[in-house]
């Protein structure tokens, strides 16, 4: 372990909100990501199965 | 001048109009396309010109002694659309689509064409300033540029709509005249028009 | 020469690699290689933290922040590997006219976008404690703008054409184009970079300790899974969307939604 | 010969066109004249800042001046159906793209060029800058155009096709600007321009090349 404490972890070394910055930018990212693939997934579907009923 | 067709498919939007298209179809042949809306007449027009691909098949055309020939040396495009600008001159727009056409056009050949159509007298009008019936008219004079009658093979697509009965009489005379001379010409048209061919046939899409 | 899928057809019909061309036979496989690679991404990504957080030192000139390069370098390597596969597949399609092979870069494209966004967002907040301001028009950063602008310009490019063949075609010659830019790009933004006295210091370009290197390649090959797996999820949505009046679709749905 | 009168029809056509229609050469330059014009009441008008920014205003500003008249190159074919008869043509499509940006690049790059330098003297910029700056835009406007057509030609027939040329002709610019405004920021501080301009001329060749070939490959994309 080489942080002292986990506050130190957290401050890292006075550059937390540019660090987790980053990585909050990268998670918000993602998820975004995955919530469109997962919306555009379940719209294709829905379609597929409108498409079965009308034939 | 010898067209072949083989196995073409075609769609178009990304809907098949006609598959499995396979004729043949010699010199001194008229061939009038016919089908619904929808069928693929102007597509399969479009193909033989070679504006548009085929999704799969051939279509080749070939010269009287059995060489390949472009779509472009073989055939000459009438459309829908008159093909001129409407800000240039009529002899302006007509010497563009020959040089383009490949063809070497003399001033006296131009004015004859015009004359065929009997627009002679506007051909230093801007295209622009002249009437639907007269642009439709200085636009078909395309198809009489080539030097030598029957060495290009007519594509007419619906050319006998929006003219008068007067145009329509003289056009189907010109075709004649060019089937003679040992073209071949494949024209689409809801409407039957008498025209004078050695061989006439149709193709129903 | 460039063909229609139908004459490859005629052409590659009975070989292997053919069959997996088509969207049918694809479809299953995408599926398996996107779940592997999710629980590859999720794997590599706890390791790549755990070395980079708590094994990786702190770097000697840069201090703490020098930590967002674990996520920094490999969005911005991925934002342009990502624009050269979408490059070749266009070009496959092109050639060979396989509708897969569009498909295939239509999905890469997004997954590129957010990955340069990324690389844009982590890089200007480390530029902020490195540089003092939060942009400068560092030579990475400004080229990964401008392949941000030819991402968002393929995908605009897409979205233009009701004619989806159309749009297949028109949007791979213009990812062709872009890729033969690149470098172009590349190489004159470092030109004028150079000129105009940027800045010297690059995230990553210090020496650096064993241990923050691995963790950065550990978390370039969980980036590389989680763009696999997420374009392939894409891949497959498209396949549903464009395949919809195939007979096998509804039981490969089926099955892979079990 | 079939090939030379072909090149020779289409690029004599748009010297036509620009000879007939007055506007399609005047709206462009009186674009880049009021985009040279706005920027001063937005910086300031002191001479030393202006300096500074004049170079890069002048040289993006006939850039957006060029790409205006991007459309001009097939869609008005397109609509009268006269792009039938290159696409049917019997020599190379990409000869015929060539020539007819050829056509307009010589009308509209050196009229935007002939009044560079008059525009150079709003920003307060010296003689030999304000001429190295009219043989850049002069050597840009053809590069511009050439990748240009391939987005226009792609987009003949596509919604908001203006719009989204520009997104997509826009970053492919990046290396003609950097170079182009480049080459006279050099002789603004008295340094030599000759990378600069060796390099324009390469970017201008290597579009010469290959952007033709890419355009007559889009056209055959959007009008089949």
């Amino acid at each position: 372990m080489i942080w002292e404490s986990w506050s130190a972890f957290w401050a890292m070394g006075g550059r937390g909100f540019f660090v987790w910055g980053s990585y909050g930018a990268l998670a918000v990212a993602v998820v975004a990501e995955l919530v469109a693939l997962r919306s555009a997934r379940k719209r294709a579907i829905q379609s597929l199965q409108d498409n079965d009923d009308d034939a | 001048m010898k067209l072949e067709v083989k196995n073409l498919a075609a769609e178009r939007g990304g809907r098949a109009v006609f598959g499995g298209l396979s004729f043949t179809a010699e010199a001194s042949t008229l061939l009038r396309v016919t089908g619904a809306n929808g069928a693929g007449k102007t597509t399969l027009l479009r193909i033989l010109s070679g504006l548009g691909a085929p999704v799969s098949g051939e279509a080749q055309w070939r010269s009287n002694d059995g060489a390949a020939l472009t779509p472009g040396e073989a055939t000459c495009f009438v459309g829908h659309a008159n093909a001129f600008n409407e800000s240039l001159s009529v002899t302006e727009n007509l010497s563009y689509a020959a040089a383009l056409g490949g063809l070497a056009l003399s001033p006296d050949q131009m004015i004859s064409a015009l004359d065929a159509f009997g627009v002679k007298a506007l051909r230093n009008r801007s295209f622009g300033a002249l009437s639907q019936g007269q642009k439709k008219r200085c636009s078909l004079a395309r198809m009489l540029l080539a030097p030598t009658r029957g060495s290009r093979a007519w594509l007419l697509d619906e050319p006998f709509v929006a003219l008068d009965v007067d145009t329509q009489a003289l056009l189907a005379q010109l075709i004649s005249a060019e089937l003679a001379a040992g073209a071949l010409v494949i024209y689409t048209s809801h409407q039957a028009v008498d025209i004078n061919a050695p061989v006439s046939r149709e193709l129903s899409l | 020469m460039a063909r229609t899928e139908q004459q490859s057809n005629e052409k590659f019909g009975g070989r292997w690699f053919w069959r997996y061309a088509s969207p049918a036979t694809f479809y299953p496989v995408a599926g398996m290689i996107e779940k592997l690679c999710w629980v590859a991404a999720i794997v590599l990504a706890a390791i790549g933290l755990y070395i980079g957080f708590f094994v990786a030192p702190t770097e000697a000139t840069q201090g703490e922040v020098y930590r967002v390069i674990y996520i920094h370098v490999p969005a911005a390597w991925m934002a342009m590997v990502i624009y050269l596969a979408m490059a070749f597949w266009a070009a496959t399609g092109l050639v060979l006219g396989t509708r897969l092979s569009f498909m295939m870069s239509h999905a890469l494209a997004p997954t590129g976008a957010i990955m340069a966004v990324v690389a844009l967002i982590t890089g200007s907040l480390w530029g902020r404690p490195t540089w003092g301001t939060y942009w400068v028009w560092d030579a990475r950063l400004t080229s990964t703008l401008i392949l941000f602008f030819l991402y968002v310009g393929y995908m605009a490019l897409v979205a233009a054409f009701d004619d989806k063949k159309k749009g297949d075609r028109a949007s791979a010659l213009i990812a062709l184009v872009g890729a033969i830019n690149v470098p172009i790009i590349y190489f004159s933004v470092n030109w004028w970079n150079s000129l105009h006295q940027g800045s010297s210091v690059r995230p990553g370009s210090s020496s650096m300790a064993s241990t923050m290197l691995t963790a950065m390649m550990v978390m370039t090959f969980a980036f590389w899974a989680y763009c696999i797996a997420a374009s392939m999820y894409r891949l497959r949505t498209e396949i549903i969307e464009r395949e919809r009046n195939a007979a096998w679709l509804p039981a490969a749905v089926k099955e892979a939604s079990k | 010969m079939s090939l030379r009168s072909a090149t020779g029809a289409v690029f004599r056509r748009e010297l036509q066109l620009f000879a007939k229609r007055k506007s399609d050469w005047a709206n462009p330059l009186v674009f880049f004249l009021i985009v040279c014009a706005l920027f001063p009441f937005a910086v300031g008008s002191e001479s030393e800042r202006l300096k500074l920014i004049g170079i890069g205003v002048i040289f993006v500003g006939a850039l957006l001046a060029a790409m205006l008249s991007l459309p001009r190159l097939f869609d008005e074919d397109a609509r009268d159906g006269s792009l039938e008869l290159m696409l049917t043509s019997t020599e190379p499509l990409a000869a015929l793209i060539l020539a007819r940006v050829a056509a307009l690049s010589l009308a509209l790059g050196v009229a935007l060029a002939a009044v560079t330098p008059v525009f150079a003297l709003f920003y307060a910029l010296p003689f030999d800058v304000a001429g190295m700056l009219a043989i850049s835009v002069l050597m840009a406007v053809p590069t511009l155009l050439l990748i240009g057509a391939i987005a226009a030609a792609l987009l003949v027939s596509a919604r908001g096709g203006a719009i989204l040329t520009a997104v997509l002709v826009l970053p492919l610019t990046v290396p003609t600007l950097i170079f182009g405004a480049g080459a006279a920021l050099k002789v603004l501080y008295g340094e030599s321009p000759m990378a600069e301009l060796a390099l324009q001329a390469a970017f201008m060749l290597l579009a010469l090349a290959l952007c033709p070939l890419a355009a007559a490959a889009a056209l055959k994309i959007s009008t089949d």
